[in-house]
């Protein structure tokens, strides 16, 4: 999220798409009914009626896979309707540069394509650069090679007849969005978008968000109270485990992972060379690189041998979840361990990653509870025990509020939870179970005169004495380092390249500045202004609330509008001052150079309307997903031209023949991702007990289905059986012409539990967006049967 | 004046099957009575303990409903034409019966009266007749659905409830007379052996059951206490 | 004494149904087994374990658009509760801040509340004692009776995030209905305030969207008739009859005995002069 | 740890008490049992703990009031300035985490081909796991590939860690990365 949640009371247009926060983040609507008060406007767009929708002043129906039509028709009629912020998008995007000549769009593909790799070569959307390599700027936005004439020629074919057509939206209900949306252009307006996994879990996901963002920046949203885009993190902790690395393409703080592949990354000075951008504030990147590296190897890091650059391991492919199945299903793994995780009720054609699960020797689950994955070899996961050869380890691991420790909330809001009771039966935290875990296995390689446990070897392990690590260590140790003091650094400004500081996780530094002053614990719940309590956690990146804040102020400075003021410069201190932390370098007036770059991550201080960096395109397009009802009516590419297809028998693809039905899955209220924490609890398996399956009336009347009727939901990968629950809340579309019926289903079940039921991820495929691989879970094809 | 000496001749009045669906009538009734007591009103809670709690209260109350349903038909079953009499008594009103009732407010208050001509069941046992029909008709009508309530309209029950109460009301009112005349009023007192032995003293019958009583010297069945062989004391 | 309303504005409710398990969690209720209703509602209606259910009603308005409604269901707390009423044991009763509770050591289990309800919210549980015997309670939502004696408010209105639960001052929150029903009826024409008179106001009072009828609530609840007569004439006249009888019986004993001496010498068989 | 009990001592003064206080602002009295009651009020002597709920990434702030070594109630913080003390239905429900049957309490061991469960102690676990993973990890170490130090294992995976505390992220990122582990992954992708 660029912005919290307490500030969407802010808001004077909150567009939900994508998401359904009244059910899966209930605790937003208390915000967003705060905002209703204060008389803004809530939009849903879903294509089930949800309980998100019956809150929402204006709903909009669309088919699972098209809000890149949806948005880009948006896009489209503020540009048509003269809606946008103009001053902002010349200012703070790069609707002003211009793209080098050889950049073009035709019939779904953009320059560069390569059809047999399916990929594109990237370097044929540049941007034209001065000798000194400053981008070429026309801010009138006139020059035809503009971003802003490219863009605006681009979405000039999503028109409303043609995207209501595809996206199914009553024409009507579209136009209300268009306006009610558009109108937090005007300056003194401010809305949000909100999403969640309804948008990214798509082949086009990364898209989906992207084109998000360039909507909100031609409305000069982001950057504002009650503005930016927000995305709704499902789990406690996902925004706090990713930043610190637990995917196999970052280290913490996203610094990239070294690549075997690229060759640069052979060396420490290769890598930071590669990856590092001159100008921006990741030029920087070297001082956070050199301090993890002192993090994680201490001594043992040093000048001389690239600071243990060369102890990282380098993979040389994409290592992300399907393809770790993939390789698994093929046995080319032996072992794994699995945190609090559930894949074979979580992951995508779980069926047959239940199977791939078979072929590891070994398996560690740690978890509160016996989840349908460490169980994948009893019966009643439809395996033969006898059959399976898997050593399986289940750990009991602690509760949240058994053990203590910080997560990092949607909002970058590190919290601390204290320890309230001893854990439950033999249980450990998994802070203990790692450490004891690392220090058995330091013991093991103890001495070993190994070239290949070297690097092990190397890493800095020292937590304190006792078998329970000290998490106030492991806390300081994030925050980082002064080595030449032994302090505690004040924050990630003081690092060094030098091999002088340490920092484990770059972008939270600053949270433990000295000692005893962990700001994660910070409880002083007193409005610091703007709502957004300062004193209360710590938000990284140093305890800013509002992301690109710089943008709520005009160029020389001042506030758009008294009404969404956030930071200014004030000429008499010669600061930024305002209610949060400022987006931008504290004492850089506007009128110096780069006084104006809002966007100060990116090399040229602005929002990128056109992206060169992403595998499928510098614009986002609309293309079917990999299963769909309907020709694409964009182009010629039915799908994602850049996405990977994985071999056809761990992925079976369906077609509209044999099933004709969109599907889609999602969360109840009750339930949370795999089930396993909330189905082993009686209320809420209580609450929500039953695997069903969501269908409009119509369709339900055309198969002869009655509401609770048992149905079976098939598709090219599996079937499942569940309850029908037939909903006026559904309603079928009308497609190019035809229409087409959409299911939902929960995704919560699986065999464990209290509630128990069917597992949605039997039916999903393994196909995933062209940058992140998420897996497209959101859109597939299915069919529907009564079950006798 | 002994009743030593009037005792002597026995009639049989009653059947042995009435006096057992009287008896089980009456047993049942009371069991009813007693589990529902600390229900209706609190000055009996102490019954609780005694009766092994509520739960238990409450199912020896519907052992009890079971039971007060059979008396009417061991009755039938068994002494048919006993039955039909009955039947026929409560639907047959002549003057007579209308007299009998000035009579028995004196008769009640212990003042001079004069036996009014009765047939096998006298006016006032007919109404107690009729009203304990009705009553247990009325109670167990409710009763039924107050059992049964989840196979009952929500209003069937709650009106229910309340013609419970009335019937119970009403049947404990007149059975305390009905008592009070069998067992504890002189003149009735000597009758108290037909509902347990089914015979009553027959001097004793032909005084308050002229017309029967006359009718069956008429069959041959009964004495004729006017014969001089049975006046010993009679008179005054 | 000050009497509290739980203002329920079911508009601002999305159906998170926080509040049905802040009330098992606080009370200690246990889970039951549930069936699958064609619907996200969990229980058709409130049990002796569940003491508050969301409803979830799919309601196509007079115009045609689709509304989807959601209610938390919980007692009423009427002034004039029909289970206090017809309690026979005078386990349910009237609280200083209006709530109506049953008092569970006094309470047979008889079932007379639950039938006579005119919500329909209470509901009888089984227990077994420790000898294994069966015995019944009934059990309905307290309104956190005890929670308001320690000056909190009921558990679900602490954790209702919308707004759509409030605890307060009875005529303030009767206020805030009746100004909230103004506020919506543009996109509720038949919003209204459901504090049915017919048992003397609630003290759960609520902003409905709809007709109760959408809701399935009565639109005019009251004490039933039969339980009206029943307790106050049936009973206290039946109470009087027994008197009355009894009363008879005993005068007519000590009249007999007054009589029968100054007839003595009479015939004890009364008038022999009949005839 | 001095420091923790002083946050928790501030956290007691500034929020224990405000149930109460709050509450009573709100209702505008305070009358202490007013009548007798005959049960204790559930939540009296219990310990109460912060903590930040464990599911959605809202991030609410939960009580967790203990006692007798049992979790008796949780609620929602009224100090948290994001959800000022409400919850949704699983937020709620928080005490079921504890209290629940189906928690695992013992580690648990399934041999090769087995059809059940053997409970085994931590040390015999712990030390199992490091013995496989090092055998796997040696069997499948790679140095070097075409010239460039790789140090790396492909033949094991680490899958997970949404729901784990940040420093446990971040030992475990660390660790797994210090194996040379390559295929690390977690829920963030799915």
């Amino acid at each position: 999220m660029t912005n919290h949640w307490n500030d969407l009371q802010h808001t004077d247009c909150a567009l939900i798409i994508g998401a359904n926060p009244a059910e899966n983040h209930p605790i937003s609507f208390r915000w967003l009914t705060k905002a209703k008060e204060n008389g803004g406007k809530i939009v849903s767009v879903d294509p089930r009626f949800t309980r998100t929708s019956s809150q929402a002043d204006v709903y909009a129906a669309l088919r699972s896979g098209t809000d890149i039509p949806f948005v880009g028709g948006m896009i489209n009629y503020a540009i048509e309707n003269n809606l946008i912020h103009k001053e902002y998008v010349a200012k703070y995007t790069n609707a002003a540069f211009i793209v080098k000549e050889g950049y073009d769009f035709k019939d779904g593909l953009f320059s560069g394509y390569d059809e047999a790799k399916r990929a594109y070569d990237k370097t044929k959307w540049g941007i034209e650069t001065t000798e000194d390599g400053k981008p070429v700027k026309d801010e009138t936005l006139e020059h035809p090679r503009s971003v802003f004439q490219l863009m605006k020629k681009h979405y000039s074919r999503y028109d409303v007849k043609t995207v209501t057509t595809v996206t199914g939206t009553p024409e009507e209900d579209y136009l209300k969005v268009c306006k009610t949306f558009c109108e937090t252009g005007k300056v003194g307006k401010a809305g949000t978008i909100l999403y969640a996994m309804g948008t990214t879990q798509h082949t086009v996901g990364s898209q989906n968000v992207r084109i998000y963002a360039i909507l909100q920046l031609l409305l000069g949203n982001i950057g504002l109270p009650g503005g930016g885009i927000n995305a709704m993190r499902g789990e406690s902790n996902v925004q706090g485990s990713t930043d610190f690395g637990l995917l196999f393409d970052n280290l913490t703080g996203y610094l990239g992972a070294p690549k075997a592949s690229v060759p640069e990354h052979a060396t420490l000075k290769g890598y930071l060379e590669k990856e590092t951008p001159k100008t921006g504030y990741w030029s920087n990147k070297p001082k956070f690189v050199v301090s993890l590296l002192k993090s994680w190897y201490g001594a043992n890091a040093t000048k001389d041998n690239e600071f243990g650059y060369q102890f990282l391991p380098k993979g040389n492919k994409n290592y992300s979840h399907m393809n770790l199945f993939n390789a698994m299903s093929k046995g080319e793994l032996d072992g794994a361990f699995l945190f609090g995780t559930n894949p074979i009720v979580g992951g995508p054609n779980a069926g047959k990653e239940k199977e791939a699960l078979g072929n590891l020797k070994w398996m560690v689950a740690i978890d509160l509870w016996e989840t349908e994955t460490s169980a994948f070899w009893q019966k009643e996961a439809g395996s033969d025990p006898s059959k399976i050869n898997t050593e399986v380890f289940l750990l009991p691991a602690s509760s949240s509020f058994e053990k203590e420790g910080s997560i990092s909330n949607s909002s970058r809001w590190m919290q601390y939870r204290w320890k309230a009771i001893d854990s439950r039966g033999e249980a450990r935290p998994d802070l203990d179970i790692i450490h004891e875990f690392a220090l058995k296995l330091k013991k093991l390689y103890a001495n070993s005169p190994k070239s290949a446990d070297k690097p092990f070897l190397a890493l800095d392990w020292n937590y304190g004495n006792g078998e329970e690590p000290d998490i106030d260590l492991v806390a300081k140790e994030i925050n980082g380092y002064d080595l030449k003091t032994g302090k505690l650094i004040a924050n990630f400004g003081a690092l060094l390249d030098d091999g002088t500081t340490s920092c484990g996780n770059w972008i939270y530094s600053g949270f433990y500045p000295e000692e005893g002053k962990n700001k994660s614990k910070n409880r002083d719940n007193k409005d610091t202004g703007g709502e957004h309590y300062l004193n209360w956690s710590y938000a990284w990146p140093m305890n800013r609330r509002i992301l690109y804040n710089r943008a709520s102020a005009d160029a020389s400075g001042q506030p758009w509008s008294k009404e969404k003021a956030v930071i200014w410069w004030d000429a008499a201190q010669k600061k930024w001052v305002g209610k949060d932390v400022p987006d931008f370098k504290a004492v850089t007036a506007p009128t110096e150079p780069g006084g104006t770059g809002a966007f100060m991550m990116n090399k040229d201080g602005v929002a990128l309307l056109f992206a060169p960096t992403l595998n499928d395109g510098p614009f986002p397009e609309h293309y079917e997903p990999y299963e769909s009802p309907i020709p694409n009516a964009f182009s010629a590419q039915e799908m994602n031209p850049a996405t990977v297809i994985f071999e056809e028998n761990f992925n079976k693809r369906g077609f509209k023949v044999d099933y004709p039905i969109v599907a889609t899955t999602y969360r109840v209220s009750e339930h949370w991702q795999s089930g396993t924490m909330t189905r082993n609890q009686e209320w809420l398996s209580e609450l929500a007990g039953h695997m069903f399956i969501e269908m409009s009336e119509e369709l339900a009347k055309e198969i002869g289905i009655k509401n609770k009727d048992k149905v079976i939901v098939s598709s090219a990968r599996g079937e499942i059986k569940a309850y029908a629950m037939v909903t006026k809340r559904y309603k079928p579309f009308t497609v190019r012409g035809k229409k087409v019926h959409q299911i939902g289903m929960p995704w919560h079940f699986g065999f464990k539990g209290f509630a128990t039921g069917d597992t949605a991820n039997r039916l999903t495929p393994h196909i995933g967006d062209a940058n992140t691989m998420i897996p497209e879970y959101k859109a597939f094809l299915c069919n529907v049967r009564r079950a006798d | 004046m002994s009743n030593q000496q009037k005792s002597e001749v026995k009639v049989r009045r009653f059947s042995k099957a009435f006096v057992w669906a009287h008896a089980v009538n009456a047993i049942s009734f009371f069991a009813l009575y007693i589990t529902a007591l600390p229900m209706y009103t609190e000055f009996f809670n102490w019954l609780y303990p005694v009766l092994g709690g509520p739960a238990n209260a409450r199912l020896l109350h519907r052992i009890f409903a079971v039971v007060f349903c059979t008396p009417t038909f061991i009755w039938v079953i068994f002494d048919f034409k006993g039955f039909k009499l009955w039947m026929k008594e409560l639907i047959t009103w002549k003057k007579r019966d209308i007299q009998f009732f000035s009579e028995f407010v004196k008769e009640l208050f212990g003042l001079n009266f004069k036996h009014v001509r009765q047939t096998f069941f006298n006016a006032g046992e007919k109404i107690n007749s009729l009203i304990q029909i009705f009553t247990a008709i009325l109670i167990i009508g409710s009763g039924i659905p107050m059992w049964f309530h989840e196979y009952f309209p929500r209003a069937v029950v709650q009106w229910g409830y309340f013609l419970h109460n009335v019937g119970f009301g009403l049947s404990i009112a007149v059975i305390v007379g009905h008592i009070y005349l069998s067992v504890v009023h002189k003149n009735s007192r000597p009758g108290y052996s037909g509902v347990v032995t089914g015979k009553v003293p027959a001097w004793w019958a032909k005084d308050h059951y002229t017309e029967w009583y006359e009718e069956e010297v008429k069959k041959g069945n009964f004495p004729n206490l006017d014969d001089p062989k049975h006046k010993k004391n009679k008179g005054a | 004494m000050t009497k509290y309303v739980k203002y329920v504005d079911v508009t601002k409710c999305d159906g998170c149904r926080a509040c049905m398990v802040a009330c098992k969690n606080w009370n200690d209720l246990p889970a039951e087994p549930t069936e699958f209703l064609g619907s996200a509602q969990s229980h058709a209606k409130t049990t002796a374990d569940t003491w508050n259910v969301l409803q979830y009603i799919e309601h196509e308005n007079g115009k045609g658009n689709l509304e989807y409604l959601f209610r938390h269901s919980s007692c009423f707390h009427c002034t004039d509760a029909a289970c206090e009423k017809v309690c026979p044991e005078n386990a349910i009763s009237y609280t200083k801040y209006g709530t109506v509770v049953i008092d569970q050591d006094t309470c047979v289990g008889c079932g007379y509340c639950t039938q006579n309800c005119p919500f329909e919210v209470i509901s009888l549980k089984e227990y077994k004692d420790k000898n294994g015997k069966e015995y019944r309670k009934a059990h309905k939502c307290t309104m956190c009776t005890d929670r308001i004696d320690e000056g909190l408010q009921p558990a679900c209105v602490t954790t209702c995030h919308t707004g759509a639960m409030e605890f307060g001052d009875k005529d303030a929150m009767i206020q805030k209905a009746e100004q909230r029903v103004k506020e919506i009826k543009d996109r509720y024409p038949n919003a209204m305030v459901y504090n049915p008179q017919g048992v003397g106001g609630t003290h759960s009072v609520y902003v409905l969207a709809e007709k109760p009828s959408v809701y399935g609530l009565p639109d005019n609840p009251k004490v039933p008739t039969s339980a009206v007569l029943w307790k106050d004439y049936a009973q206290p006249i039946g109470k009087a009859m027994i008197g009355a009888t009894t009363m008879a019986v005993v005068g007519a004993f000590v009249a007999n005995k007054i009589f029968s001496k100054k007839a003595n010498g009479h015939d004890e068989d009364g008038g022999g002069n009949h005839e | 740890m001095v420091e923790m009990n002083l946050n928790r001592r501030q956290f007691l003064k500034l929020s224990g008490a405000t149930a109460a206080t709050l509450a009573v602002v709100e209702l505008g009295f305070n009358e202490k049992k007013a009548y007798a009651k005959t049960k204790e009020f559930k939540i009296a002597k219990a310990t109460v703990t912060p903590t930040i709920c464990c599911y959605c990434g809202v991030g609410c702030g939960i009580l967790v009031h203990t006692k007798n070594n049992t979790v008796v109630y949780t609620e929602g913080d009224p100090d948290s300035p994001i959800n000022e003390g409400k919850l949704c239905s699983k937020g709620t429900t928080l005490r079921q985490l504890y209290t629940s049957e189906k928690r695992l309490t013992k580690p648990l061991y399934r041999a090769p081909g087995s059809n059940k469960w053997e409970e085994k102690d931590w040390e015999w676990m712990l030390d199992t796991i490091a013995k496989r993973t090092k055998e796997t990890r040696d069997n499948s170490f790679v140095e070097v590939e075409n010239g460039v130090t790789v140090n790396k294992t492909e033949k094991i995976a680490s899958l997970g860690g949404a729901a784990l505390d940040n420093e446990e992220t971040y030992l475990l990122s660390k660790l797994m990365r210090g194996l040379g582990i390559t295929y690390l992954e977690h829920q963030a992708r799915i």
